[in-house]
């Protein structure tokens, strides 16, 4: 496989600990009735994201991705292995974590601002200084103009950057983000990318990226890891992205290393997708 | 539909129903045409006639003996609102985030929802005295389970992604309460105060109904006494026309809290 | 004689505020002993919240008699309703009114009640009336006192224990419970004759059998088969013992405390009717308590002779010798 | 938590419960120690003692005499809750579906929910005689408000966009009611079922109390007229138990309809 | 403008109507509050689909996309202007088409197959035959192993497939679709693409296709529609993709047309992100 060729356990020695170690983690959704069998989604995962690594996630759709993430922030209780956040195991919810989920969570009854200033709110930072900060976030990500929108005011898009400013205004050490442009033109996207990278060049986090679209994940991460289809999927390959920092998502394209790198990773993502296919369909009732 | 228009289909509603009252308590049906006797669709006996009933209020109004009573009353029926709501939203919100405390009491609780609350009177009595209070805990038992339960459900239908949400952005389990659960329990909880309102002023009413010297329950009481159909009558017009009037400042707070939601604009079809 | 007429309704159904209240002893007494099927009455008994219902449910039809306070056929004529009663079961009201004893030093007789609290079973009830009454005797007013609905059971006891009330005038077993508690004191006592002749100068019907006179015109046998029955359920009350009472009740009226309930029959004993016949006196007695606080009935123009008709117990009288 | 210890956690909360009404009402405080006379905390002259009520209910349930009873205030009960349930959620929907019909009849549903059901016993009375139709009734007019506040309520948070998809969808008004208004509305529905059903019991037997010659609420009547306490809370325990009964049917039916609500897995924190 | 350049209207002749035909469209969001103003989300909008006509919309996010699809659904009501179908002004719910739609909309309290099988319920198809074809449905969209589970147990594309199913299976004349493979992965995305490239070529229907990926948009449209920033936001150009058919997604971007066209309509859409950014900064209050 092309993947375990070009394998790289991201061992960084034993000096600083792994921001986030997963170490064969299985996470299994119990079965909800009598006749169902339990769902293995995903099986011996070993993750290690070393302090001020940017990773990306890429793989078939219901691989596993955002089960993973949910089991790092401590959402969700590995059925086997375990995870372990700067050293030491997660047992309750990852509070060093900011976590773009990939499904709408903002707060319906809480304008844009108020949705961004949240989490300062909760940090203590006194109202009117949060509310300071979030109009500043909200102009960052282009939506300075709807801070008093609610969110079924806003577009797809809008929301998700709402969502965005919302987590990053907390400044987490660990950024777990599903998706984070998903429902963005390839523009914005650009500019929400290049933004994102500017902040962690700042001040690096680790960052755990979930993205279906390769170049994304080539130009933004450090390192890219592949997940096989599922059920029961794994990490099947993983490429450490040798591309000069700071990159600008629009040039770092060219690169001709950025190509050769995207060439290998599409196929082996490809076949797995295909397997994917196949095995769903093989299951069928 | 504008505005004008709405008051007056309403207007109308309460018309047409006085005019049904009206007639089928004056004028008799003949004999033989129904049954062998002549007789009132309506027997006054039973339901007065809207004249009299509006006179006897137009007078009990004029002379003012009924503010007295009306302000009695009232009292009670706004304390029981707001002591039983709170209670139900504060035992409900508990409950819901502290599922162990809910599956121990949970038999209890509804158990204590179907005690018949006349028969519990003579308790109140004895504790709370003949005093309101003994009125405002009979309301209270009334309002505070209604409310209860729909807060307690309310809590427990937040959105799992919002609050998943909520709790990474480091909520407390208080600023989830404020942020989360409070807000999104709210629709819950205005829907059950809207029949909490009216529940109130019934065990306020049937307190005084079973034990009091003041109030509209207690005039009520005394009407009926003396076969006076229509001192009972205007007694619950009074009641009608007030429960109105708390029900309205409860939409009003409604309405106020509720501006995040989607609301049909004019330009959706 | 009138056993070989078959009754033109043999089921009946037969409404009462409050069965198990003294006041309407001698119904359970003709149920118990078994006097309805002697006639061959199938009654079915309907207790009601209070005696104000059972009168409504017997306007409204659905049912047929009856048993309840005199005083309501008065009122029922001043508002056009035809009822009449046809037996007379108490004699007496058997309202008492009590003082609590720790303010019997303030209020030693009725004239010092100015400014009490009156706890009274209903407002607008005949206990209220019986205090109105008291009161206009001494030349007071309803206004100079404060009445106060307590009802007639557990929660008027706990008010006079509580202290919430000063004074309070109502109906056994409440009294007998606080007197045998030693909480109260009397002040005016309608169950015996002495008293009843200090209050009225005489008799005052209290709970009767009554019914629509429609019904008296279409069922004379029923009637008088029903008041056959009562009749002899106020002979059989004339020479029992209150253990004999004890014995034919319902064993639930002992369970709370039979000593108390025992107490409570020997105290009430003398409100039962005698003869079943209300005398004129008596009627009288009853009207001017009810027009002196009732404006409605003060307007109203009664014809007492038509709220009683004697015939069947005379006949009763006649047959059952 | 496991089964076990829950129900063990249940019945230590039953025990602890009654070994204070037990020993509040058998063991008399001292003289002077709180007021200058000896008194029970619970006087058992009002609150009775458990051992004489557990025994008067073996006793009622071992000579049979309550069966009877109680067969009757659980068929009412039952047609209570039924007759109202069904109203409400009929109702609820509709005016939910007929914005101007909700809007023009909304005063008058407020202004009915607050009519003292006491007062209207007799009228129950006259329309519907003495059986158990009355009582019924009673139970109706209760719990008809507390289900249609929450079914009216429900049917108007739908998901705004799962409802524009099955209009999409090409579904008529009365699809969208079985499809999308109905399972929408549903936990509304029973939250306010698990209210209804103490209320129905209410209703039931405070129409019973008004006037009847049969029930569980005739029998407590009785019981006050003679001062029987025990009487009294062995028919309101047999109430207690028999409404959680009641209560873990609808529950089950819940639990049934609900299946594809997310709930917390084992997997979850 | 490169847009305006190269704009064709597509004016069928006279013969057959338009199957969409929207003439000076101008949607409105009220205010809500006093003190508010009125948002214009879509000025004068004037496009045609021809029946079998595939169109895609591109445009910065928050331009109105979905507003103009909520219109011609007939959801929205335009403030100014006209929608037309096939001839027939609009004057309720647009009963000829299918949506799909941006955010979740599949019914929480079905299965997949449930979900699927609705629309054949609700046209009145037997149970049984719906269910039939639904499985068949699921399927293709590669979830026969998922019929069973409810939407909350599914990823976040999986939902999207069943929605898709959801929609395809009703066979409608016109099909809205908003970002029907955002949160698939590229791989899933080329085979659904695929899918519904055939659907089309058998039984050609009016396509009104949202997506951000412009591309894909070129792929598969025989039009590309872009509109500018919002707010009062324009359909700024159109462009024909002359490109044969029938074509496979993945072969087609290989061909030097594509090329050309994509760098074309890319230069034209860049302007007007960075254009909408700094409009939506601008109005900050
Ligand atoms: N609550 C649940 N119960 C059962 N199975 C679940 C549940 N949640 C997710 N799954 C299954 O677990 C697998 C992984 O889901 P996950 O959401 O992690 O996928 P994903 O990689 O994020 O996919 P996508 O790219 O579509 O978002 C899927 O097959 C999904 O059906
Ligand atoms: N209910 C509403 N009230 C007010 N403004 C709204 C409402 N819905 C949408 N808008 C505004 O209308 C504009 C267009 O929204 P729309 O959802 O059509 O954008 P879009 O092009 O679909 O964006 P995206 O690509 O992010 O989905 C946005 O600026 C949005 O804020
Ligand atoms: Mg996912
Ligand atoms: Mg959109």
């Amino acid at each position: 496989m092309a993947g375990s060729m070009s394998q790289e356990g991201a061992s960084a020695g034993d000096a600083p600990p792994c921001a986030v170690e997963l170490a064969g983690v299985q996470i299994v959704f119990p079965a909800r009735a009598k006749g169902e069998t339990a769902f293995i989604a995903v099986e011996g995962a070993d993750l290690e994201v070393a302090d001020g690594e940017f990773v990306a996630i890429v793989g078939p759709t219901g691989c596993g991705k955002s089960t993973l993430l949910n089991a790092t922030a401590g959402l969700l209780i590995p059925g086997a292995g375990t995870v372990s956040i700067f050293g030491a195991p997660l047992g309750g919810l990852n509070r060093q974590a900011g976590y773009l989920f990939q499904a709408e969570a903002l707060f319906p009854w809480k304008t844009a601002v108020e949705n961004v200033a949240i989490g300062l709110d909760v940090a203590g930072v006194p109202a009117g200084e949060a509310r300071e900060r979030a109009l500043a976030w909200l102009k960052r990500v282009g939506l300075a103009a709807f801070a008093d929108r609610y969110p079924h005011m806003l577009s797809g898009g809008q929301r998700k950057r709402v969502g965005l400013a919302q987590v990053l205004i907390r400044d987490p050490k660990i950024l777990l983000m599903d998706e984070p442009f998903g429902p963005l033109d390839a523009q914005t996207r650009q500019i929400m990318g290049n933004l994102l990278l500017d902040l962690w060049n700042a001040d690096r986090k680790a960052v755990l990226f979930v993205t279906h679209d390769l170049e994304e994940a080539i130009a933004l991460a450090d390192r890219v890891v592949i997940m096989g289809a599922g059920p029961a999927s794994r990490i099947i390959g993983q490429w450490r992205i040798e591309l000069p920092r700071p990159r600008d998502i629009a040039e770092v394209r060219l690169d001709p290393v950025f190509h050769a790198l995207h060439r290998e990773i599409w196929s082996a993502l490809k076949e797995e997708v295909v397997k994917g296919y196949l095995q769903s369909e093989g299951v069928t009732a | 539909m504008n505005r004008l228009v709405l008051h007056l289909l309403q207007v109308l509603v309460a018309v047409v129903l006085i005019a049904i009252w009206h007639f089928a308590s004056t004028i008799k049906i003949p004999a033989g045409l129904v049954s062998a006797k002549a007789f009132y669709p309506l027997d006054p006996f039973f339901f007065s006639t809207p004249l009299a009933v509006f006179e006897r209020t137009w007078r009990d109004f004029a002379t003012g003996v009924i503010w007295y009573h009306l302000g009695i009353t009232l009292l009670e029926t706004v304390l029981a609102f707001l002591i039983g709501a709170l209670g139900g939203v504060l035992v409900g919100f508990w409950f819901a985030r502290q599922q162990r405390v809910a599956a121990v009491f949970d038999p209890y609780v509804k158990m204590a929802n179907a005690l018949p609350r006349v028969v519990l009177a003579p308790i109140f009595a004895l504790w709370l005295g003949l005093g309101i209070w003994s009125k405002v805990a009979l309301g209270v038992t009334l309002v505070f389970f209604i409310v209860f339960f729909n807060v307690y459900q309310g809590v427990k239908e937040v959105s799992p992604t919002v609050l998943a949400n909520a709790r990474m952005l480091g909520m407390s389990e208080r600023q989830l309460l404020r942020h989360v659960y409070w807000p999104s329990a709210l629709s819950w909880m205005f829907s059950s105060l809207h029949t909490a309102v009216g529940f109130a002023l019934v065990g306020a009413v049937v307190g005084e109904y079973l034990g009091s010297a003041a109030g509209l329950g207690y005039r009520i009481h005394q009407a009926e006494g003396v076969f006076d159909v229509t001192g009972v009558f205007s007694g619950m017009l009074v009641l009608a026309v007030f429960v109105i009037i708390i029900d309205t400042c409860v939409s009003a707070i409604e309405n106020r809290l509720m501006v995040w939601r989607p609301t049909a604009a004019s330009n959706q079809r | 004689p009138a056993l070989a007429q078959k009754a033109e309704k043999p089921s009946l159904t037969l409404g009462v505020g409050g069965k198990p209240l003294l006041y309407y002893l001698p119904l359970t007494i003709a149920e118990r002993k078994g006097f309805f099927k002697e006639e061959g009455l199938d009654v079915t008994i309907n207790d009601f919240g209070g005696g104000a219902k059972s009168l409504q449910a017997l306007i409204g039809g659905s049912i047929d008699v009856v048993t309840g306070a005199y005083e309501h056929t008065i009122r029922m004529q001043a508002k056009g309703q035809d009822i009449t009663s046809v037996i007379e079961l108490g004699r007496y009201p058997g309202i008492v009114l009590v003082v609590r004893k720790d303010k019997a030093g303030t209020y030693k007789s009725v004239k010092d009640l100015k400014g009490a609290k009156i706890g009274v079973t209903a407002p607008g009830s005949s206990t209220n009336f019986f205090v109105n009454f008291l009161l206009a005797k001494e030349g007071l007013k309803p206004e100079d006192v404060s009445f106060v609905g307590v009802g007639g059971g557990a929660s008027a006891v706990a008010q006079m224990k509580r202290g919430e009330i000063d004074a309070l005038s109502n109906l056994d077993p409440v009294i007998t419970k606080l007197e045998s508690d030693g909480d109260v004191v009397v002040l005016a006592d309608s169950r015996t004759e002495e008293g009843n002749q200090k209050i009225f100068g005489g008799t005052n019907p209290a709970a009767v059998l009554y019914m629509k006179t429609d019904f008296i015109a279409e069922n004379p046998v029923t009637t008088q088969k029903l008041v056959n029955a009562f009749y002899k359920a106020l002979m059989w009350l004339k020479t029992a013992t209150p253990e004999d009472v004890a014995k034919v009740v319902p064993e639930e009226y002992l369970l709370g405390d039979p000593a108390l309930y025992l107490a409570a029959v020997k105290a009430s004993k003398p409100i039962y009717s005698q003869t079943g016949i209300i005398p004129e006196s008596g009627m009288k007695n009853a009207l001017n308590m009810l027009v002196e606080f009732d404006p409605e009935l003060k307007a109203a123009k009664i014809d007492l002779p038509k709220t009683f008709d004697g015939r069947f117990v005379a006949k009763a009288a006649e047959t059952l010798k």
